[in-house]
Protein backbone atom coordinates (compact mmCIF):
# COMPACT_ATOMS: atom_id res chain seq x y z
CA UNK A 1 0.00 0.00 0.00
CA UNK A 2 1.49 3.14 -1.36
CA UNK A 3 -0.72 5.92 -1.18
CA UNK A 4 0.62 9.36 0.09
CA UNK A 5 -0.99 12.82 0.23
CA UNK A 6 0.32 16.50 0.71
CA UNK A 7 1.18 19.69 -0.03
CA UNK A 8 5.34 18.69 -1.65
CA UNK A 9 5.82 18.06 -5.61
CA UNK A 10 7.03 14.71 -6.70
CA UNK A 11 9.52 13.25 -9.15
CA UNK A 12 8.27 10.61 -11.27
CA UNK A 13 11.43 9.53 -12.35
CA UNK A 14 12.75 8.72 -8.79
CA UNK A 15 9.07 7.64 -8.22
CA UNK A 16 9.34 4.72 -10.81
CA UNK A 17 12.88 4.17 -10.27
CA UNK A 18 12.21 3.48 -6.46
CA UNK A 19 9.23 1.29 -7.38
CA UNK A 20 11.09 -1.22 -9.62
CA UNK A 21 14.70 -0.97 -8.20
CA UNK A 22 16.45 -4.44 -7.92
CA UNK A 23 13.38 -6.46 -9.52
CA UNK A 24 13.47 -8.25 -12.11
CA UNK A 25 9.39 -9.22 -12.26
CA UNK A 26 8.29 -6.07 -13.30
CA UNK A 27 7.50 -6.13 -16.78
CA UNK A 28 5.25 -3.21 -17.66
CA UNK A 29 5.34 0.30 -15.47
CA UNK A 30 2.37 2.25 -16.70
CA UNK A 31 2.10 5.84 -15.35
CA UNK A 32 -0.77 8.59 -15.22
CA UNK A 33 0.34 12.42 -13.97
CA UNK A 34 -2.37 14.85 -13.68
CA UNK A 35 -1.31 18.77 -14.52
CA UNK A 36 -2.98 21.83 -13.85
CA UNK A 37 -4.31 23.51 -17.62
CA UNK A 38 -4.20 27.47 -17.33
CA UNK A 39 -7.25 27.70 -19.11
CA UNK A 40 -11.12 26.12 -18.30
CA UNK A 41 -13.27 27.06 -21.09
CA UNK A 42 -12.62 30.79 -22.00
CA UNK A 43 -11.28 31.77 -18.19
CA UNK A 44 -7.42 31.70 -17.73
CA UNK A 45 -7.33 29.82 -14.35
CA UNK A 46 -4.91 31.73 -12.01
CA UNK A 47 -3.89 28.67 -9.66
CA UNK A 48 -5.69 25.59 -8.30
CA UNK A 49 -6.79 25.33 -4.59
CA UNK A 50 -7.25 21.46 -3.80
CA UNK A 51 -9.01 20.94 -0.33
CA UNK A 52 -9.45 17.28 0.73
CA UNK A 53 -11.01 14.94 3.81
CA UNK A 54 -8.06 14.01 5.84
CA UNK A 55 -8.18 10.43 7.13
CA UNK A 56 -11.00 9.57 4.35
CA UNK A 57 -8.68 10.70 2.04
CA UNK A 58 -6.24 7.98 2.40
CA UNK A 59 -8.89 5.32 3.19
CA UNK A 60 -10.45 5.85 0.15
CA UNK A 61 -7.50 6.14 -1.92
CA UNK A 62 -6.41 2.80 -0.13
CA UNK A 63 -9.16 1.22 -0.75
CA UNK A 64 -9.02 1.80 -4.87
CA UNK A 65 -5.59 0.46 -4.83
CA UNK A 66 -7.02 -2.37 -2.84
CA UNK A 67 -9.55 -2.93 -5.58
CA UNK A 68 -7.54 -2.53 -8.06
CA UNK A 69 -5.12 -5.36 -7.03
CA UNK A 70 -7.98 -7.55 -6.50
CA UNK A 71 -9.08 -6.96 -10.13
CA UNK A 72 -5.27 -7.03 -11.66
CA UNK A 73 -2.17 -9.11 -10.83
CA UNK A 74 -0.23 -5.86 -9.89
CA UNK A 75 3.79 -5.93 -8.36
CA UNK A 76 3.33 -2.18 -7.36
CA UNK A 77 1.05 0.52 -7.31
CA UNK A 78 1.33 3.87 -5.88
CA UNK A 79 -0.71 6.95 -5.48
CA UNK A 80 0.06 10.40 -4.93
CA UNK A 81 -2.07 13.42 -4.60
CA UNK A 82 -1.41 17.16 -3.87
CA UNK A 83 -3.43 19.53 -2.22
CA UNK A 84 -3.04 23.45 -1.31
CA UNK A 85 -2.75 26.01 -3.81
CA UNK A 86 -1.18 24.87 -7.54
CA UNK A 87 0.22 27.26 -10.35
CA UNK A 88 -1.22 26.03 -14.23
CA UNK A 89 1.87 23.49 -15.46
CA UNK A 90 1.78 21.92 -11.98
CA UNK A 91 1.60 18.28 -10.97
CA UNK A 92 -1.42 17.27 -9.10
CA UNK A 93 -1.62 13.59 -9.23
CA UNK A 94 0.55 10.59 -9.58
CA UNK A 95 -0.56 6.92 -10.61
CA UNK A 96 2.07 4.44 -10.94
CA UNK A 97 0.87 1.07 -11.62
CA UNK A 98 3.65 -2.34 -12.34
CA UNK A 99 3.22 -5.45 -13.43
CA UNK A 100 4.23 -8.65 -15.23
CA UNK A 101 2.83 -7.74 -18.37
CA UNK A 102 1.43 -4.18 -20.02
CA UNK A 103 -2.22 -4.61 -20.53
CA UNK A 104 -2.57 -5.04 -16.76
CA UNK A 105 -0.49 -2.10 -15.56
CA UNK A 106 -2.75 -0.20 -18.40
CA UNK A 107 -5.90 -1.40 -17.43
CA UNK A 108 -5.31 -0.68 -13.43
CA UNK A 109 -3.86 2.58 -13.95
CA UNK A 110 -6.74 3.38 -15.74
CA UNK A 111 -8.96 2.20 -13.27
CA UNK A 112 -7.36 3.78 -10.66
CA UNK A 113 -7.78 7.18 -12.21
CA UNK A 114 -11.41 7.08 -12.68
CA UNK A 115 -12.31 5.41 -9.47
CA UNK A 116 -10.07 8.09 -8.25
CA UNK A 117 -12.11 10.96 -9.37
CA UNK A 118 -14.95 10.00 -8.12
CA UNK A 119 -14.52 8.29 -4.84
CA UNK A 120 -11.58 10.26 -3.47
CA UNK A 121 -12.89 13.02 -0.91
CA UNK A 122 -10.87 16.19 -3.32
CA UNK A 123 -12.27 19.29 -4.22
CA UNK A 124 -11.13 21.85 -6.83
CA UNK A 125 -11.76 25.42 -7.07
CA UNK A 126 -10.14 27.65 -9.63
CA UNK A 127 -8.60 30.80 -8.62
CA UNK A 128 -9.56 33.41 -11.71
CA UNK A 129 -9.48 37.32 -12.13
CA UNK A 130 -13.29 37.07 -11.75
CA UNK A 131 -13.03 35.19 -8.55
CA UNK A 132 -12.87 31.85 -7.25
CA UNK A 133 -15.27 28.88 -8.35
CA UNK A 134 -15.90 25.52 -7.33
CA UNK A 135 -15.25 23.12 -10.34
CA UNK A 136 -18.46 20.73 -11.06
CA UNK A 137 -18.21 17.23 -11.13
CA UNK A 138 -18.65 16.24 -14.64
CA UNK A 139 -20.78 13.29 -16.40
CA UNK A 140 -17.99 12.26 -18.19
CA UNK A 141 -16.41 11.29 -15.26
CA UNK A 142 -19.08 9.34 -13.19
CA UNK A 143 -19.52 7.77 -17.16
CA UNK A 144 -15.90 6.91 -16.93
CA UNK A 145 -16.47 5.13 -13.44
CA UNK A 146 -19.23 3.40 -14.79
CA UNK A 147 -17.12 1.08 -17.50
CA UNK A 148 -15.30 -0.55 -14.60
CA UNK A 149 -18.36 -1.99 -12.83
CA UNK A 150 -18.82 -5.92 -12.07
CA UNK A 151 -22.05 -7.13 -13.05
CA UNK B 1 -21.08 14.17 16.65
CA UNK B 2 -18.73 15.77 15.10
CA UNK B 3 -20.71 17.27 11.39
CA UNK B 4 -17.45 18.34 9.03
CA UNK B 5 -18.08 20.50 5.83
CA UNK B 6 -15.57 20.91 2.62
CA UNK B 7 -16.05 22.72 -0.16
CA UNK B 8 -18.64 25.26 -1.41
CA UNK B 9 -21.36 23.82 1.60
CA UNK B 10 -18.00 24.86 4.12
CA UNK B 11 -18.05 28.44 2.62
CA UNK B 12 -22.02 28.93 2.61
CA UNK B 13 -22.06 27.75 6.21
CA UNK B 14 -18.94 29.80 7.51
CA UNK B 15 -17.14 26.84 9.53
CA UNK B 16 -15.37 23.58 8.68
CA UNK B 17 -16.99 21.47 11.46
CA UNK B 18 -19.20 21.87 14.45
CA UNK B 19 -20.09 20.07 17.54
CA UNK B 20 -23.97 18.78 17.21
CA UNK B 21 -25.95 17.11 20.12
CA UNK B 22 -28.69 15.24 17.94
CA UNK B 23 -31.12 12.26 18.87
CA UNK B 24 -31.65 12.06 14.69
CA UNK B 25 -31.92 8.76 13.73
CA UNK B 26 -30.88 9.12 9.99
CA UNK B 27 -29.16 11.49 7.72
CA UNK B 28 -32.22 12.60 6.53
CA UNK B 29 -33.36 13.78 9.96
CA UNK B 30 -30.31 14.73 11.15
CA UNK B 31 -30.12 17.26 7.88
CA UNK B 32 -33.34 18.51 9.02
CA UNK B 33 -32.63 19.74 12.56
CA UNK B 34 -29.47 21.40 10.77
CA UNK B 35 -31.66 23.55 8.59
CA UNK B 36 -33.22 24.91 11.48
CA UNK B 37 -29.67 26.48 12.60
CA UNK B 38 -30.60 29.71 10.19
CA UNK B 39 -30.46 30.92 7.27
CA UNK B 40 -26.69 29.72 6.02
CA UNK B 41 -27.23 26.31 6.67
CA UNK B 42 -30.41 26.55 5.18
CA UNK B 43 -29.53 27.70 2.05
CA UNK B 44 -26.14 24.89 2.00
CA UNK B 45 -28.75 22.22 2.24
CA UNK B 46 -31.14 23.13 0.05
CA UNK B 47 -30.86 21.12 -3.41
CA UNK B 48 -29.84 17.49 -1.53
CA UNK B 49 -28.81 16.07 -5.19
CA UNK B 50 -25.88 18.34 -5.09
CA UNK B 51 -24.76 16.72 -1.85
CA UNK B 52 -23.08 14.08 -0.79
CA UNK B 53 -22.78 12.78 2.55
CA UNK B 54 -19.89 10.28 4.50
CA UNK B 55 -20.30 8.97 7.96
CA UNK B 56 -17.36 7.71 9.81
CA UNK B 57 -15.25 8.68 6.41
CA UNK B 58 -17.42 6.63 4.56
CA UNK B 59 -20.13 7.38 1.70
CA UNK B 60 -23.46 6.59 3.08
CA UNK B 61 -27.24 7.21 1.75
CA UNK B 62 -29.24 10.12 3.07
CA UNK B 63 -31.17 7.50 4.64
CA UNK B 64 -28.51 5.46 6.41
CA UNK B 65 -28.79 5.33 10.13
CA UNK B 66 -26.17 7.13 12.36
CA UNK B 67 -27.40 6.41 15.95
CA UNK B 68 -23.61 5.50 16.65
CA UNK B 69 -22.10 7.71 13.77
CA UNK B 70 -19.45 10.15 15.67
CA UNK B 71 -18.38 12.40 12.30
CA UNK B 72 -20.73 13.03 9.59
CA UNK B 73 -19.58 15.10 6.65
CA UNK B 74 -21.30 17.01 4.27
CA UNK B 75 -20.08 17.87 0.70
CA UNK B 76 -20.43 18.33 -3.40
CA UNK B 77 -19.65 15.41 -5.69
CA UNK B 78 -15.93 15.01 -5.56
CA UNK B 79 -13.66 16.53 -7.78
CA UNK B 80 -10.18 15.21 -7.29
CA UNK B 81 -7.25 13.85 -9.86
CA UNK C 1 7.72 13.92 -34.07
CA UNK C 2 9.74 12.59 -31.04
CA UNK C 3 11.15 8.94 -31.73
CA UNK C 4 14.52 7.95 -30.29
CA UNK C 5 16.48 4.93 -31.34
CA UNK C 6 20.07 3.86 -29.17
CA UNK C 7 21.94 1.86 -27.35
CA UNK C 8 21.58 4.80 -24.27
CA UNK C 9 19.60 4.74 -21.04
CA UNK C 10 16.76 7.00 -20.48
CA UNK C 11 15.24 9.47 -17.70
CA UNK C 12 11.43 9.30 -17.25
CA UNK C 13 11.18 12.02 -15.14
CA UNK C 14 13.34 14.39 -17.33
CA UNK C 15 11.65 12.89 -20.48
CA UNK C 16 8.59 13.87 -19.27
CA UNK C 17 9.34 17.26 -17.85
CA UNK C 18 10.91 18.28 -20.86
CA UNK C 19 7.67 17.45 -23.04
CA UNK C 20 6.00 19.23 -20.36
CA UNK C 21 7.87 22.34 -19.57
CA UNK C 22 6.16 25.87 -19.80
CA UNK C 23 2.92 24.69 -21.13
CA UNK C 24 -0.11 24.94 -19.22
CA UNK C 25 -2.46 23.41 -22.01
CA UNK C 26 -1.93 19.62 -20.93
CA UNK C 27 -3.59 18.05 -18.54
CA UNK C 28 -2.74 14.25 -18.57
CA UNK C 29 0.78 12.67 -19.58
CA UNK C 30 0.67 8.95 -19.54
CA UNK C 31 4.27 6.96 -19.54
CA UNK C 32 4.82 3.13 -20.66
CA UNK C 33 7.55 1.86 -19.48
CA UNK C 34 8.84 -1.72 -20.88
CA UNK C 35 11.75 -3.36 -18.57
CA UNK C 36 13.96 -6.46 -19.00
CA UNK C 37 12.26 -9.38 -16.68
CA UNK C 38 14.47 -11.58 -15.51
CA UNK C 39 12.31 -14.95 -15.79
CA UNK C 40 11.19 -16.42 -18.87
CA UNK C 41 8.67 -19.32 -17.89
CA UNK C 42 11.13 -21.56 -15.79
CA UNK C 43 14.10 -19.68 -17.26
CA UNK C 44 16.70 -17.53 -16.12
CA UNK C 45 17.30 -14.74 -18.83
CA UNK C 46 21.09 -13.37 -18.29
CA UNK C 47 20.31 -10.32 -20.45
CA UNK C 48 17.97 -9.51 -23.51
CA UNK C 49 19.81 -8.68 -27.11
CA UNK C 50 18.14 -6.27 -29.08
CA UNK C 51 18.58 -5.78 -32.83
CA UNK C 52 16.55 -3.83 -35.43
CA UNK C 53 16.52 -2.86 -38.98
CA UNK C 54 17.99 0.74 -39.06
CA UNK C 55 16.18 3.46 -41.13
CA UNK C 56 13.06 1.45 -41.42
CA UNK C 57 12.90 1.30 -37.35
CA UNK C 58 12.22 5.37 -37.15
CA UNK C 59 10.14 5.52 -39.86
CA UNK C 60 7.81 2.74 -38.37
CA UNK C 61 7.83 4.25 -34.96
CA UNK C 62 7.21 7.99 -36.61
CA UNK C 63 4.37 6.36 -38.59
CA UNK C 64 2.91 4.79 -35.80
CA UNK C 65 3.14 8.36 -33.85
CA UNK C 66 1.11 9.63 -36.69
CA UNK C 67 -1.75 7.13 -36.57
CA UNK C 68 -1.97 8.02 -32.92
CA UNK C 69 -2.16 11.50 -33.81
CA UNK C 70 -4.72 11.01 -36.32
CA UNK C 71 -6.87 8.97 -33.77
CA UNK C 72 -6.40 11.19 -30.60
CA UNK C 73 -6.09 14.97 -29.63
CA UNK C 74 -2.11 14.85 -28.50
CA UNK C 75 -0.44 18.14 -27.69
CA UNK C 76 2.98 15.56 -27.00
CA UNK C 77 4.02 12.10 -28.29
CA UNK C 78 7.26 10.36 -27.05
CA UNK C 79 8.97 6.86 -28.25
CA UNK C 80 12.10 6.13 -27.03
CA UNK C 81 13.50 2.37 -27.79
CA UNK C 82 16.85 1.14 -26.63
CA UNK C 83 18.77 -1.83 -28.63
CA UNK C 84 21.91 -3.48 -28.20
CA UNK C 85 22.57 -5.96 -24.82
CA UNK C 86 20.22 -4.81 -21.76
CA UNK C 87 20.29 -6.61 -18.53
CA UNK C 88 17.37 -7.68 -16.15
CA UNK C 89 15.74 -4.83 -14.54
CA UNK C 90 16.75 -2.28 -17.43
CA UNK C 91 14.47 -0.21 -19.44
CA UNK C 92 13.64 -1.11 -23.13
CA UNK C 93 10.81 1.17 -24.18
CA UNK C 94 9.31 4.11 -23.31
CA UNK C 95 6.50 5.99 -24.66
CA UNK C 96 4.69 8.88 -23.31
CA UNK C 97 1.50 10.76 -24.59
CA UNK C 98 0.05 14.11 -23.42
CA UNK C 99 -3.61 15.45 -23.88
CA UNK C 100 -5.81 17.81 -22.46
CA UNK C 101 -7.58 15.09 -20.96
CA UNK C 102 -6.48 11.35 -19.59
CA UNK C 103 -8.93 9.30 -21.84
CA UNK C 104 -6.98 10.06 -24.96
CA UNK C 105 -3.57 10.02 -23.14
CA UNK C 106 -4.05 6.41 -21.66
CA UNK C 107 -5.93 5.01 -24.97
CA UNK C 108 -3.28 6.44 -27.75
CA UNK C 109 -0.55 5.59 -25.14
CA UNK C 110 -1.50 1.59 -25.15
CA UNK C 111 -2.46 1.98 -29.13
CA UNK C 112 1.16 2.99 -29.66
CA UNK C 113 2.47 -0.20 -27.74
CA UNK C 114 0.37 -2.69 -29.41
CA UNK C 115 1.34 -1.53 -32.63
CA UNK C 116 5.14 -0.95 -31.91
CA UNK C 117 5.04 -4.25 -30.87
CA UNK C 118 3.88 -5.71 -34.14
CA UNK C 119 4.94 -2.87 -36.65
CA UNK C 120 8.13 -1.79 -35.30
CA UNK C 121 11.65 -4.12 -36.40
CA UNK C 122 12.79 -4.83 -33.48
CA UNK C 123 13.75 -8.67 -32.15
CA UNK C 124 14.75 -10.00 -29.14
CA UNK C 125 17.48 -12.99 -28.24
CA UNK C 126 17.22 -14.43 -24.55
CA UNK C 127 21.21 -15.12 -23.47
CA UNK C 128 20.67 -17.63 -21.09
CA UNK C 129 22.85 -20.50 -19.27
CA UNK C 130 21.31 -23.13 -22.30
CA UNK C 131 22.45 -20.39 -25.02
CA UNK C 132 20.58 -17.70 -26.79
CA UNK C 133 17.19 -17.93 -27.87
CA UNK C 134 15.23 -15.72 -29.81
CA UNK C 135 11.64 -14.62 -28.48
CA UNK C 136 8.71 -15.87 -30.46
CA UNK C 137 5.86 -13.56 -31.76
CA UNK C 138 2.58 -13.80 -29.13
CA UNK C 139 -0.53 -14.58 -30.34
CA UNK C 140 -2.00 -12.07 -27.50
CA UNK C 141 0.10 -9.40 -29.47
CA UNK C 142 -1.46 -9.97 -32.17
CA UNK C 143 -4.95 -9.84 -30.73
CA UNK C 144 -4.01 -6.65 -28.84
CA UNK C 145 -3.12 -5.20 -32.47
CA UNK C 146 -6.38 -6.14 -34.05
CA UNK C 147 -8.24 -4.44 -31.33
CA UNK C 148 -7.60 -1.31 -32.65
CA UNK C 149 -8.45 -1.83 -36.30
CA UNK C 150 -10.55 0.45 -37.48
CA UNK C 151 -13.74 -1.52 -39.66
CA UNK D 1 19.84 -5.07 -54.98
CA UNK D 2 20.47 -5.46 -51.40
CA UNK D 3 18.79 -8.10 -49.44
CA UNK D 4 18.77 -7.84 -45.84
CA UNK D 5 18.75 -10.95 -43.26
CA UNK D 6 17.73 -10.06 -39.73
CA UNK D 7 17.24 -12.28 -36.18
CA UNK D 8 17.39 -15.98 -36.64
CA UNK D 9 17.79 -15.73 -40.18
CA UNK D 10 20.39 -13.46 -40.46
CA UNK D 11 22.50 -15.97 -38.25
CA UNK D 12 20.82 -18.72 -40.22
CA UNK D 13 22.32 -17.48 -43.98
CA UNK D 14 25.60 -15.93 -42.10
CA UNK D 15 25.24 -12.49 -43.41
CA UNK D 16 22.92 -9.26 -42.65
CA UNK D 17 23.48 -8.16 -45.94
CA UNK D 18 24.32 -9.91 -49.72
CA UNK D 19 24.21 -7.77 -53.06
CA UNK D 20 22.29 -9.50 -55.57
CA UNK D 21 21.26 -9.50 -59.20
CA UNK D 22 17.78 -10.61 -60.28
CA UNK D 23 15.38 -10.42 -62.50
CA UNK D 24 12.93 -11.78 -60.20
CA UNK D 25 9.27 -10.08 -60.89
CA UNK D 26 7.70 -10.81 -56.77
CA UNK D 27 9.89 -11.67 -53.61
CA UNK D 28 8.07 -15.10 -53.90
CA UNK D 29 10.39 -15.49 -57.40
CA UNK D 30 12.93 -14.10 -55.40
CA UNK D 31 12.71 -16.20 -52.56
CA UNK D 32 13.20 -18.98 -55.18
CA UNK D 33 16.38 -17.66 -56.48
CA UNK D 34 18.06 -17.32 -53.21
CA UNK D 35 16.97 -20.71 -52.27
CA UNK D 36 19.45 -21.82 -54.66
CA UNK D 37 22.34 -20.47 -53.32
CA UNK D 38 22.56 -23.17 -50.81
CA UNK D 39 21.97 -25.26 -48.17
CA UNK D 40 21.95 -22.33 -45.63
CA UNK D 41 19.31 -20.35 -47.78
CA UNK D 42 17.21 -23.47 -48.07
CA UNK D 43 17.30 -23.72 -44.68
CA UNK D 44 16.10 -20.23 -43.99
CA UNK D 45 13.33 -20.30 -46.57
CA UNK D 46 12.15 -23.78 -45.28
CA UNK D 47 8.70 -22.18 -43.59
CA UNK D 48 7.57 -18.58 -45.31
CA UNK D 49 4.47 -19.06 -42.84
CA UNK D 50 7.48 -18.06 -40.21
CA UNK D 51 9.11 -15.28 -42.42
CA UNK D 52 7.70 -11.37 -42.75
CA UNK D 53 9.47 -9.57 -45.93
CA UNK D 54 9.78 -5.18 -46.32
CA UNK D 55 9.98 -3.63 -49.79
CA UNK D 56 12.07 -0.53 -49.62
CA UNK D 57 12.07 -0.75 -45.49
CA UNK D 58 7.90 -1.03 -45.93
CA UNK D 59 6.10 -4.89 -44.82
CA UNK D 60 4.68 -6.04 -48.00
CA UNK D 61 3.26 -9.28 -49.15
CA UNK D 62 4.57 -12.11 -50.90
CA UNK D 63 3.49 -11.58 -53.76
CA UNK D 64 4.42 -7.61 -54.27
CA UNK D 65 5.86 -6.75 -57.36
CA UNK D 66 9.82 -5.88 -56.77
CA UNK D 67 11.03 -4.66 -60.04
CA UNK D 68 12.02 -0.79 -59.06
CA UNK D 69 12.67 -1.83 -55.37
CA UNK D 70 16.49 -1.37 -54.12
CA UNK D 71 16.72 -3.17 -50.92
CA UNK D 72 14.23 -6.68 -49.89
CA UNK D 73 14.53 -7.26 -46.36
CA UNK D 74 13.56 -11.04 -44.73
CA UNK D 75 12.54 -11.22 -41.17
CA UNK D 76 10.59 -13.42 -38.49
CA UNK D 77 7.63 -11.48 -36.84
CA UNK D 78 8.47 -8.49 -34.90
CA UNK D 79 9.02 -8.92 -30.92
CA UNK D 80 10.00 -5.41 -29.48
CA UNK D 81 8.47 -3.32 -26.68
Amino acid sequence: MTVRVGTEDFDIGAEIAALSAGRTDIGAVVSFTGLVRGEAGATQIAALELEHYPGMTEAALSEIEAEARRRWPLQEVLILHRVGRLAPGARIVLVVTASAHRRAAFEAAEFIMDYLKTRAPFWKKEATSEGGRWVDARDTDAAAEARWRIE
Amino acid sequence: MQVLYFAWLRERIGTAREEVETQAATVTELIEELRARGEAHQAAFDDLTALRVAIDQKVAGFDAPIAKAREIAFFPPMTGG
